[in-house]
């Protein structure tokens, strides 16, 4: 499941929800991404968040489909968030639920990797410099690339 | 032909609007030729794409290549790499 | 941080507390393993976590401590219960805050790779064939051969 | 020497108890030692040391070798390799 929101999610809610019931699940990975205080040498005081409306949904609609497909998975989750955010506050969960840890540490990995590089999200931080657009990283696209089909 | 135009980040604060309708000229086919005749434009739409920036464009909210054909009443978007996540 | 209790905990109450309040934190990891109900082909009707009390802690700090060294963590934590648990119970919660996913990420499947191995756990199986002692798997420590130091 | 034995999982049951105190002969220097100097106590001890399966010893709750030099007053524990996480 995916879900663009501004509003902040809770952890373990949306964990405790993810494949309730199923006791085949042996292992649940997440990642959640929070908003740091200071960003290539400056110091952050907001980052607002922009996205496509639509497109933000059918990409990582896409994303998830790719990981079910990739690996056996018995729930997947991504929220991400919208909209003005300060330093310490939730961007981005990504969580998967599996049978092994294997699988599961893999397809969350997978999942924020291609979400960085393939989710219409653009960041604008308000440091003491002023406003800037952050720019996408090498590493990133890198990470990413990891995760190419050979 | 008719096309709605979607714009984001800092191209979207350079042009100084996020969307607009356009009706091109016969000689825009493809996405690249419309990036050019956009750019032929002067203004906010000559400088933000004019500039020696990576920008990637979707047609109907999927990503394309440059030389992805154009149909009438597309929604084309241009923007810069993703910084999400 | 390390616990070793009879009791569940609350993943999210957990995550929140990992690191709070520390700005420098972009990337949150965590893994949770949980009683399947299937087990080597057997339907598992119940697990009973045995333990070495004081080896156990020792074991997990020396674990935390070996994370820490290798990659630049702003928080970990492991909880680790034991006792009688059934299928969809909580077993294990490891979870690392640091700047960055890829260190978070490396940190988080270390982590309970070595705790698999190096920790001082038992599990008992009650299965519709009566109980066993689950045996250790090669997967294991295969898992946990790939973090050797080189 | 004085020691105190503890075991865990299938060999705690198959002794048929978690602890025990024992005073051991001079010969028992080592690990390997004690291990061979209870499995010819035979009864639960010898069936359960006799068995053909990995067994792993901590001294003072810390793994060691079997070549571990044993002292008086440690406690040894052994059990099956862990099944924990």
């Amino acid at each position: 499941m995916i879900r663009v929101q501004a509003e902040d999610f809770d952890v373990g809610a949306e964990l405790a929800a993810l494949g309730r019931g199923n006791k085949k699940i042996g292992a649940v990975t997440s990642f959640v991404g929070l908003v740091r205080d200071l960003s290539d040498g400056s110091d952050v005081a907001a980052m607002t968040l922009e996205h496509y409306p639509g497109m933000t949904e059918a990409a990582l609609r896409d994303i998830e489909a790719e990981a079910r497909q990739r690996w056996q998975l018995e729930d997947v989750l991504i929220v991400h968030r919208h909209g003005k955010l300060e330093p310490g506050d939730r961007i981005v969960l990504v969580a998967v639920a599996s049978s092994h840890r294997g699988m599961a540490f893999d397809a969350c990995h997978f999942l924020i990797d291609w979400l960085k590089t393939k989710a219409p999200f653009w960041k604008l931080e308000a440091t003491s410099q002023g406003e800037r657009w952050v720019e996408a990283k090498s590493d990133d696209d890198q990470a990413a690339a990891r995760w190419a089909k050979k | 032909m008719k096309l709605n135009l979607v714009y984001f980040a800092w191209l979207k604060q350079s042009i100084g609007m996020g969307s607009e309708a356009v009706d091109t000229p016969a000689n825009v086919a493809t996405v690249n030729q419309l990036r050019d005749w956009l750019r032929s434009k002067g203004g906010g739409h000559g400088e933000a794409f004019g500039k020696d920036a990576v920008l990637r464009a979707a047609v109907n909210k999927a990503i394309v290549s440059d030389d992805h054909a154009l149909q009438d009443g597309d929604e084309v978007a241009f923007f810069p790499p993703f910084t999400g996540g």
